[in-house]
């Protein structure tokens, strides 16, 4: 699975994008978001904060209960702050 | 005819007046943003993601377009580094009548500010940097347009 | 900067753009009404006072700009013989805010409709001449600025 | 007393401007269109319906009940109809 990174959450992880081998377990995003919260220092210090993260599945937005599993790519980014 | 970009060069409002008001529209409303220089602001960058922010900005055109029966839009955003002065975003809206090209133009420039996958980022003069937070009344204006028909 | 002007040329929108842009302001409105050829229009006659038109325009310039606390605002507004697709009225306000800016062009438009000496007169291919009546919603769109604060 | 007119009360009327000695109890608004429409046939076709006449006074807006004794110029025109 990918993951991409954006603006402040991109910074704190380093990395703009990664593949990720999910356990099984990690069925959610919010499952995914503690995942990567407990990985490394990196991902502790992006998603320190869960509730300022937001996130796209293969374009869309879901919520924190959506499931994961047969995502292509997730988005993980704060709110968005354009125009 | 409606025309969205998303694009990291200077926006040419002049250029996109003309091919906008190709059609002779009896009413156009628009709105230019521009990066501000405050509190010494150096650089605006702006964050953009690569497929869903054109998307974004296609859907809410195409929104406007159609809940005012407009015969044109136009969304142009810019991304990447930006001066001060420099113009962000671009929204023209015609209609044959005045109420529903203003309403459109208001609605967009609202609307894709909570709807669009864009992230700023401002560097200033005494090297500070830091992301924009976003803020409740921006939400609280682009939410305004769901209670309305 | 308030620029306000009745004139029987035609309305150059760019020149006028990059005269009103000159300070830089973080958001500008602006709303450009043209002659639409409806039914057969050939002519549209634009009827001022000599005096009052341009005094009412300015009044109107130097309300919104108090009231929005405007860095610039423009109001240019055609008078005498016009066709199809000619530009009639040109509003551009800019304010550091969009808000603000996009409420003042809306108010100035509506306002200018009720509040500035000027008549319509329209001929059509077939000969006909007439004068545009006063339109309720006009006077109702204008009125409701009132209201608010 | 200078007296203009706009639009149709201009065309009805013929004339864009005229000078006028008004008899002494023609002292409101309403008794100046009243007079004008019983003066001549131009008056009578442009003044036929008062309540859709509108004037200034000097450059200001006035109703039907204003004095217009002390006035240099009056403006006699329909509802306005820009934008």
């Amino acid at each position: 699975m990918q993951i991409s990174y954006f603006s402040w959450v991109r910074e704190r992880m380093g990395i703009a994008e990664e593949h990720v081998a999910l356990p099984p377990d990690v069925a959610e995003l919010s499952a995914l978001i503690a995942w990567l919260a407990a990985r490394d220092a990196r991902g502790a210090h992006a998603f320190a904060e869960p509730e300022r993260i937001r996130a796209a599945i293969d374009g869309t937005m879901i919520g924190p209960d959506a499931r994961i599993a047969d995502a292509r790519e997730i988005a993980l980014f704060p709110p968005v702050t354009g125009g | 005819m409606i025309h969205v970009a998303v694009q990291p060069g200077i926006i040419d409002v002049a250029a996109e007046l003309v091919r906008h008001d190709a059609g002779g529209h009896g009413a156009s409303a628009s709105f230019v943003g521009r990066v501000r220089g405050d509190g010494g602001l150096a650089e605006l960058f702006l964050e953009h993601h690569p497929v869903m922010t054109h998307a974004a900005l296609a859907e809410l055109a195409r929104a406007a377009a159609e809940r005012w029966a407009l015969p044109a839009v136009t969304l142009i955003h810019r991304v990447g580094a930006m001066l001060p002065g420099d113009t962000i975003v671009l929204v023209l809206a015609s209609s044959p009548h005045r109420s529903e090209a203003l309403a459109a133009c208001a609605f967009l420039i609202d609307r894709l500010k909570t709807d669009a996958m864009l992230w700023k980022r401002e560097t200033f003069d005494d090297g500070r940097v830091q992301w924009v937070e976003q803020r409740e009344t921006d939400l609280d204006r682009a939410a305004c347009w769901e209670d309305r028909s």
